[in-house]
């Protein structure tokens, strides 16, 4: 296995603005779901990186951690989903912003 | 003898049993049960005080340290070194105060039976008395400053709780007395936050927090140690001096060092000669003692304090709790007497407290008002001491300052309780109800106006009323006044030559200065004790109230009798060497001989001729002079003081009345001279932009906040409003932080990236610094 | 070729007490199916059973009375069961046992009665185990889901409720938010070291001292990030501000145990990745660790934030949420300590002793709160304490017991923890740190003392119900709280062994 | 090329990952984040990931989104009601500036962070023995300072690979069964060890002259999926220097090593698995074949350590002898061999924890959504008999809110 030929910086780099651009999501958009989706792009951002240093490494244990964050982020994905509709039933509204019942 | 050490447990215990017993089983023994459990837990902690005293004669005044069962280990993690044991010290100093705690404690609790008979919470007021006792015993039998800092925050708990267990008085009465308990226990925080600080500074120097090690004797200074060597154990030999973290006791560690002087403390970020540390530690403590007992900047609380039952007020705020502060100090006196910077600060501090809070009480019209501000007063005079190196001086007025204000405090408890009965008899006395009720159970819905049983305007001629309670409170007025042969006197002579000597001998400007201040203090002591005297005992009774004002039964008098007796002959414990007769009756200087087996700077001072005449001629002028200025036509009609009426004190008076007006102090050192200022540039300097911008926005809004700030009504010290200031600084700060928490979870998420981002620039902030080229 | 390891040389034995309470909840999901749901209590009691044996086998390694298994490592290294995961097993498995004690009641009243309830409770448990044993990135990952997720569900637990519903979605997508940026973390450690494995990067950070390498930028920014994960869990300032809102939405029985049990695990994690794995990572000649600026300035900027936005609450739930703010911040202190080189072990053990604490009574003050909340679960404003001490003089002196210990008074457990902290932070050359600590509890002295002011000293209703379980929860918090107050030793005789540092500490 | 594709990819993933954020329709949304998944599980491939890629295409892709399509249609909540007021729109500025100050950050740390220097990690050195010194009757012990590593070594045995720590040790062989106390070694001598180095100690030569080869094996995975890796020694105290060669079924003659030393070993060399024929010669000379080895069988995916001496036959004469040692090699990166087996000893333990986080994911499903049917049955039943105070918090209408 020789050098990879595209730099490994690249691929962080890549996914730095990915993970970037997810966090926006998070901040900008009032879909719940839309919320969601972008904090799964932000984990994915993240395996990007993870992979791209195992490929560095030449070991396996990055790779074996971006399994485990997808697995992890299934469940995840369920359980939001879930919550998510049953929010829906209460309110009707997926709307992030109408949850504001509590403040100081 | 030394077996009897063991029983200093049990002196913490008792009182524990008895809070307990009451805790748990109060409601259904009944009123006598709770009384006989209290009373009886204290009396046996008094019985086992005395145990420990005699043993203490009989071992030849040696030092004993006593594990506690269960609690051998209490702090403890040997692979870091940290070892703090919950160990008992039985020496001469924590004998003297377990016997002023229990001894004067005991009176209190008996008397306490009279006074609280009849309240709904009787059982309660108790359970707080015992766990009082508790952990006072803890603060004065400890051999470590952490269970001394133990006892200090559990009397701080108990004194708060006490000061507002009459929450639910009725007109704003309540609110009053919560409000003087929260800024009881919050002043106090200031004082602990200091003690805390010097206490972990301790630690970091000294390895351990213990006074001494079990088997440890006190080691005097090095030139003393040499004259008479087998005072130092030989089980500590000379080679172990230089050892940082050896088997000494913080005291006798720092001895040593000072001893060979040039020793330095490593504090990671700075490294400080041990002087300079001794020093800060020392200031730290006093922080810790201004907050405790009451001394300048932190006295404001006692005198609001006195919104506690009386009882209350004689135990806790004047015999006890308030002078752990000074026992802190004199326990401390090695550290003290080696820091001359300290020393001052603390000297300055106590002497000008002294003469503070004693011209005060002269313009006040509550008669417990007046007893809180002589004992900040008194305080000041024990602080002071302690500046001037005179510890056994401190401790022993310490001790007879316990007996003579305990006195007074219960005698005023009296004198209420009289005033509270006879106005009962008037506004009630068609009420079938015989019972007795205590003061603020008289619901006084009925009235329109209030009527004030502390005020001694409301008093008079009591004298014939209350004979038991006006004996024993001249007796009382005269110790306090240093009146010879009364206990005051001795006390106050002895702090007053060790001043002198200290300026005397060795040139000391604070000597001084405490001398002066001192001896002025003691004139306005007798001043205003006298007034007092005059205004509720002498003349006629001024209110119908104070007609019909009753004695107290004998469960309060005996106390009374009892505490009078010790105000006699109290002083006679320390009588100064040169003094005839007497001396040779009672030995002289026993007690700072007694001392001085524990307290290794202690040392004795002569008697003056001079000043003791001197000293007795002005209290008793100033006493003929109360009487004089308030005789019994100037008491028939009290609305105004005979100070006030009279055009040249009327002054003084009015700044005593208001608390010195410290406000309008502070108005014209700062606020006027900013204001002529201010004027100054705006007519020198009328640009248009200055004007409108600088002056009218800037300064005017600042001048506006300044003023509204200090001239706010008057009846309060500027302490007090800077407290409140900082307690609504912080308030608004809140209040303002607060508008983060939205409600909205998308700000939320802009808190945790924005979070994130600070912390990733804060970590990559040598990168960033790289690549701009700083 | 590759040979399957036989169940041997994972060395399974040491993980005996997490997996029996791994297992046991297994069971309990599939027996709990059998339970109608007006019995739900039996559920709870097998729940408690199940804890209760967990503990006993979770405690006696604590007394040295037992070792399982062939040495700390299990799993290849991935798994540590020394003295402080033992710890932290004692302090969240007490922590559940006294929430499945409050539960049962609470669950009737609310009419929530389903046994998931006790499933979800133990597997977070198991998160917050796994944490303290963790070691390996993964793990600790994993072990963060495992014990957020059942959390996240908790939350939300009371149906159609909106304000249940609003905290979980709430705590949730926040949750989910921070925790990606502990996986970018984790990579970015990964990427500087090449293995997540916290003793081999422990290593590698070893090998790479005092060469001048750039790895270290990487090292830093995945440690930071990593702190953004775990210190949303423990709601340090500035990833705090979900905390109040899901305290006051979510179920009580909930948050008492959560608001302590998270707060293990989010701490055990920390001091598993940066006292343990990131110590010797320290940067131009320092003498500290790299992160402890960071951790730093957090823990001075929760403590002062934390306390002081706690005196202008009006809801007791909301005042316990800012208070439990408060107290990660010292346990941050604790934190920094342990990256001065040689105070690891002391740090950690701090903070065991200042969480051990904190169990009794956090969980004691909501354990009050669930008393005094009556049927309607909005209704947590501060005046439900006013006249406490008359109505209900025990519960009021129990949380008079609570709020001291919180403010740090002598004599109880709260006090004990403080000391340990401060003196480790002195001893670590962080004076500032314990000042700001000092005074900051200083201020807290405010808000806690208005609840002991409104139950003694303010006439009120004070209604509260106490059914025995409760009381019993309550009595025991209590109970701790005075005995580690007044008995310090037995706490910091557990925790004496207590060693983190790979390198010695 | 690589590059170009990367460049290619990359920019498809950001534009998608870009469009999601400012679609206005959920679905678009989620249909550019499936684009953004695919581009990403492209790129894992890219990196020697393929088990990631087909991962990230089945449950991401597939099942997740799907999952996400589903509930938004469910829901109907293709868009949010747009606001009266627009309550953040401080939001945008400040998330874009953070988002490029947090980008500016992060990449002056990738960018510094010079991927390429860091040091690589740390391994202890792995030690076998192996023995291919023919001679002693019941094989021979081997100790390494005084730890005996192997025990009646039988000829053509090999010991399997050993941690050791770093650092200088003292080999020694004895016959089996010799006391190292009280007899002579048959030979000694010391040898380093460093960190990341994979040895053999090849015990070789004859009894007369017995040597200890230090052969620095590569375990590395192989690129080609049929290849495999082999370390030639030399042995043959009679020959100064050999050539090797690989004959192919055409009688060609392919150098694999040359000028090979006696007790020496070669470097790696890469070969294709199968039969092989290898023929060994003196240096420099290829006429004269020395020996000829055929049918030497070869696993692919292993290391082999081919050692050429001399083997002591039945009758006491010698003959010269190819002894083979092989071991798997270090399986494919990335393979699902490779992570298979990473699954099965370092990560079994997280493999557990996520099916518990995963029974976790179950039981919230079931608790947040099952409700509904429940509830409205408790409550007919409530109102059946006696209204109880919760009722009315579970009203239907005010759910509706």
């Amino acid at each position: 296995m020789g050098t990879p030929e595209v730099a490994i910086e690249l691929y962080v780099l890549l996914s730095a603005i990915l993970f970037v651009l997810g966090a926006m999501g998070v901040l900008l958009r009032r879909n719940a779901i839309l919320i969601f989706m972008s904090i799964e792009l932000m984990l994915n951002a993240a395996n990007l990186a993870l992979a791209a240093f195992a490929r560095q490494w030449g070991n396996g244990d990055g790779q074996l951690v971006v399994f485990f964050v997808m697995t992890v982020a299934a469940a995840e994905v369920a359980v939001g989903l879930a919550l998510i509709v049953t929010i829906f039933r209460t309110r009707q509204s997926i709307d992030i912003d109408t949850l504001h019942m509590f403040k100081d | 003898m030394e077996n009897f050490f063991d029983l200093v447990p049990l002196i913490v215990l008792i009182p524990l049993i008895g809070m307990l017993v009451n805790l748990f089983a109060g409601r259904q023994i009944g009123e006598r049960g709770v009384a006989i459990v209290a009373v009886g837990a204290s009396s046996l902690a008094f019985l086992i005080a005395v145990i420990l005293w005699i043993a203490q004669v009989q071992t030849g005044y040696e030092p004993g340290v006593v594990d506690m069962p269960l609690l051998a280990d209490w702090i403890s993690v040997p692979s870091a070194g940290l070892r703090i044991p919950w160990e008992f010290r039985v020496d001469t100093l924590s004998v003297t105060m377990m016997l002023v705690v229990t001894g004067v404690g005991s009176l209190i609790h008996l008397y306490a039976v009279g006074y609280m008979h009849g309240d709904a919470r009787f059982p309660r007021f108790f359970v707080y008395l015992n766990l009082f006792l508790v952990f006072m015993l803890i603060l004065v039998t400890g051999n470590n400053f952490l269970m001394m800092f133990v006892g200090w925050e559990g009397v701080g708990l108990c004194s708060f709780l006490l000061i507002g267990f009459w929450f639910d008085k009725p007109g704003g009465e309540g609110w009053k007395n919560s409000d003087a308990a929260r800024k009881a226990f919050i002043v106090n925080r200031v004082g602990d936050f200091g003690l805390i600080l010097g206490m972990l500074m301790t630690f970091w120097t000294f390895g351990t927090l213990d006074y001494y090690k079990p088997g440890e004797a006190p080691l005097a200074a090095h030139h003393e140690a040499e004259a008479e060597a087998p005072v130092f154990a030989p089980q500590f030999p000379q080679e172990e001096h230089a050892e940082p973290e050896g088997p000494l006791g913080v005291f006798n560690q720092a001895q040593l060092w000072l001893d060979e002087g040039g020793h330095e403390v490593d504090f990671g970020l700075v490294t400080l000669s041990f002087e300079t540390t001794l020093t800060i530690i020392t200031l730290l403590f006093l922080l810790g003692a201004t907050g405790k007992s009451a001394q300048i900047p932190l006295f404001v609380w006692l005198p609001d304090a006195m919104a506690g039952p009386t009882p209350v007020s004689a135990l806790i705020h004047a015999a006890t709790m308030v002078t752990a502060g000074v026992y802190m100090m004199v326990r401390s006196n090695v550290f003290y007497e080696a820091s001359t910077t300290a020393s001052f600060v603390v000297t300055l501090i106590g002497a000008s407290t002294a003469i503070v809070a004693g011209f005060i009480a002269v313009g006040q019209w509550d008669i417990k008002r007046v007893l809180a501000y002589s004992t900040v007063s008194q305080l000041g005079f024990m602080v002071a001491a302690v500046g001037v190196g005179a510890y056994a001086a401190a401790m022993f007025h310490l001790v007879t300052h316990a007996f003579f204000k305990a006195l007074l405090f219960l005698g005023s408890g009296s004198v209420i309780h009289g005033m509270e009965h006879g106005h009962h008899h008037l506004t009630d006395h068609d009420v079938e109800d015989h019972k007795h009720v205590p003061p603020h159970e008289h619901a006084p819905q009925v009235e329109t106006e209030r009527f004030d049983p502390q005020d001694m305007r409301n008093m008079g001629g009591l004298r014939h009323k209350m004979p038991g309670t006006y004996w024993t409170y001249i007796f009382g007025t005269l110790a306090l006044a240093g009146i010879i042969p009364f206990a005051g006197f001795w006390s106050k002579d002895e702090i007053l030559v060790d001043a002198l000597r200290l300026g005397l001998d060795e040139n000391r400007l604070d000597g001084y200065i405490a001398f002066a201040l001192l001896l002025t203090a003691a004139a306005f002591t007798a001043f205003y004790m006298w007034r007092q005297v005059s205004m509720v005992f002498y003349g006629q009774p001024r209110t119908p109230a104070a007609e019909h004002a009753e004695e107290s039964g004998p469960v309060m008098l005996v106390p009374l009798i009892v505490l009078a007796g010790l105000s006699l002959i109290g002083g006679f414990m320390n009588i100064p060497s040169g003094f005839p007769l007497l001396g040779r009756i009672f030995g002289e200087h026993q007690f700072t001989s007694w001392l001085e087996h524990s307290v290794v700077n202690a040392h004795a001072a002569g008697f003056l001729w001079l000043l003791a005449t001197v000293a007795v001629l002005l209290a008793a002028g100033a006493i003929i002079a109360a009487r004089v200025i308030y005789n019994d036509r100037a008491l028939r009609q009290l609305t105004d003081d005979p100070l006030e009426a009279n055009e040249r004190t009327a002054g003084a008076f009015a700044l005593a009345n208001a608390k010195l007006y410290w406000d309008e102090f502070y108005f014209s050192t700062i606020v006027y001279p900013y204001q002529r200022a201010a004027r100054w540039l705006a007519d020198r300097l009328d640009w248009a932009f200055w004007h409108d911008f600088v002056h009218d926005r800037v300064i005017g809004s600042s001048f506006q906040w300044a003023t509204e700030m200090l001239s706010n009504p008057i009846d309060r010290g500027i302490i007090d409003r800077a407290f409140d200031g900082l307690a609504r600084l912080v308030h608004n700060l809140a209040a303002r932080v607060r508008t983060i928490q939205t409600g909205y979870v998308r700000t939320y998420a802009l808190g945790v990236a924005f979070g994130a981002l600070l912390i990733l620039v804060i970590a990559l902030l040598p990168v960033l610094r790289d690549l701009l080229g700083l | 070729m590759f040979e399957v390891p036989n169940l041997a040389d994972y060395n399974i034995m040491a993980t005996l007490p997490v997996m029996v309470l791994a297992l046991s909840t297994c069971i309990l999901l599939l027996v709990d199916l059998f339970i109608p749901t007006e019995r739900k209590h039996l559920t709870a009691l097998l729940a408690a059973i199940a804890l209760g044996v967990t503990l006993v086998l979770a405690v006696l390694p604590l007394f040295d009375l037992v070792e399982y298994g062939d040495g700390p490592l299990a799993f290849e290294g991935t798994f540590v069961a020394d003295e402080f995961s033992n710890m932290v097993n004692a302090a969240v498995l007490i922590t559940a046992l006294l929430g499945v004690m409050v539960a049962p009641n609470y669950l009737e009243r609310s009419a929530l009665q389903r046994g998931e309830y006790y499933s979800l409770l133990l597997l977070t448990t198991v998160g917050v185990m796994f944490m303290g044993a963790a070691g390996d990135l993964v793990v600790v990952f994993i072990s963060l889901e495992l014990l957020s997720i059942p959390l996240y569900i908790l939350s939300g637990f009371r149906r159609g409720s909106a304000a249940s519903e609003e905290s979980a979605m709430k705590y949730f997508l926040l949750g989910a938010f921070s925790s990606s940026f502990l996986v970018y973390g984790i990579a970015l450690i990964y990427g500087a070291t090449g293995t997540t494995n916290l003793q081999a990067i422990w290593q590698t950070i070893d090998a790479l001292a005092g060469q001048e390498t750039s790895a270290r930028y990487l090292l830093m920014a995945g440690g930071s990030m990593v702190l953004v994960g775990l210190g949303f869990k423990v709601a340090a300032v500035p990833f705090h501000m979900w905390t109040p809102d899901v305290y006051q939405g979510a179920p009580t029985s909930v948050v008492a145990y959560m608001s302590v049990a998270a707060k293990i695990g989010g701490f055990a994690g920390l001091l598993r990745v940066l006292v343990a794995g990131m110590p010797n990572f320290v940067l131009d000649g320092a003498e500290v660790a790299a992160w402890q600026d960071t951790v730093w300035i957090l823990a001075a900027l929760t403590m002062i934030l934390g306390n002081i936005i706690a005196i202008v609450q009006s809801d007791l739930k909301r005042l316990l949420a800012y208070s439990s703010i408060a107290h990660a911040g010292y346990i941050l202190i604790a934190l920094a300590a342990g990256g001065r080189a040689g105070y690891g072990d002391d740090a950690a053990r701090a903070a065991l002793i200042y969480l051990m604490a904190y169990v009794f009574t956090n969980f004691g003050a909501f354990a009050v709160v669930i008393a005094v909340e009556g049927n309607d679960p909005t209704h947590t404003g501060l005046g439900r304490v006013r006249g406490l001490g008359k109505t209900h003089p025990m519960l009021a002196l129990a949380m008079t017991v609570f709020m001291l210990s919180l403010v740090g008074i002598p004599l109880t457990a709260g006090f004990i923890g403080k000391w340990f902290v401060f003196q480790v932070a002195v001893a670590a050359g962080l004076t500032p740190l314990a000042i700001i600590g000092v005074i900051t509890s200083l201020i807290s002295a405010f808000y806690y003392l208005r609840v002991v002011w409104l139950m003694y000293f303010e006439e009120g209703e004070g209604e509260a119900s106490m059914p025995r379980t409760l009381a019993w929860a309550i009595g025991i918090s209590a109970l701790g709280t005075l005995l580690f107050g007044v008995l310090p030793y037995l706490l910091s005789d557990m925790a004496r062994e207590v060693s983190l540092a790979f390198g010695g500490g | 090329m690589e590059l170009t594709l990367f460049f290619i990819v990359a920019a498809v993933a950001v534009a998608a990952a870009a469009l999601m954020l400012i679609s206005e329709n959920a679905v678009h949304s989620a249909l550019f984040l499936i684009v953004n998944f695919a581009c990403i599980a492209f790129l894992f491939l890219m990196l020697h990931a393929p088990f990631l890629a087909l991962v990230q295409i089945t449950v991401y892709t597939g099942a997740i989104m799907v999952l996400f399509l589903f509930v938004i249609m469910l829901l109907g909540a293709e868009r949010v009601q747009p606001e009266q007021t627009p309550r953040f729109s401080w939001m945008t500025p400040v998330a874009v500036i953070l988002a490029l100050a947090f980008l500016a950050v992060a990449s002056t740390a990738i960018i510094q962070g010079d991927i390429e220097l860091t040091t690589p990690r740390v391994a202890d050195p792995q030690v076998r023995v192996a023995n291919a010194l023919s001679g002693a009757a019941d094989g021979i012990d081997v100790y390494l300072n005084d730890e005996r590593i192997a025990q009646d070594l039988d000829y053509r045995e090999s010991t399997t690979f050993d941690a050791w720590d770093a650092g200088q040790y003292t080999i020694a062989l004895y016959a089996a069964g010799a006391d190292p106390e009280a007899d002579e070694p048959l030979y000694q001598q010391p040898i380093e060890l460093t960190t990341d180095d994979v040895l053999t100690l090849a015990a070789a030569g004859t009894m007369q002259e017995p040597l200890v080869v230090v052969a620095a094996e590569d375990m590395g995975p192989i690129d080609d999926e049929d290849g495999l890796r082999f370390v030639a020694i030399n042995a043959l105290p009679d020959r100064a220097a050999i050539d090797v060669a690989r004959l192919t079924r055409g009688g060609e003659r392919r150098v694999l090593i040359e000028g090979l030393s006696y007790g020496e070993a070669s470097e790696a060399v890469d070969l294709q698995t199968g039969s092989h024929t290898i023929a060994v010669y003196p240096a420099g000379d290829s006429n004269t074949r020395l020996a000829e080895y055929e049918d030497v069988e070869l696993d692919d995916q292993t290391a082999a350590l081919w050692v050429f001496g001399y083997e002591r036959r039945p009758d006491n004469s010698w003959r010269s002898e190819i002894v083979t040692f092989s071991a798997a090699m270090y399986p494919a990166f990335g393979g699902p061999h490779h992570v298979g087996e990473l699954l099965f000893s370092r990560y079994l333990l997280p493999f557990e924890m996520v099916a518990l986080v995963l029974l976790v994911a179950m039981i919230g499903a079931i608790v947040l959504t099952h409700e509904a049917r429940e509830k409205r049955q408790r409550l007919v039943r409530r109102l059946a008999n006696v209204p109880s105070p919760t009722v009315e918090q579970q009203a239907p209408g005010e759910a509706g809110k």
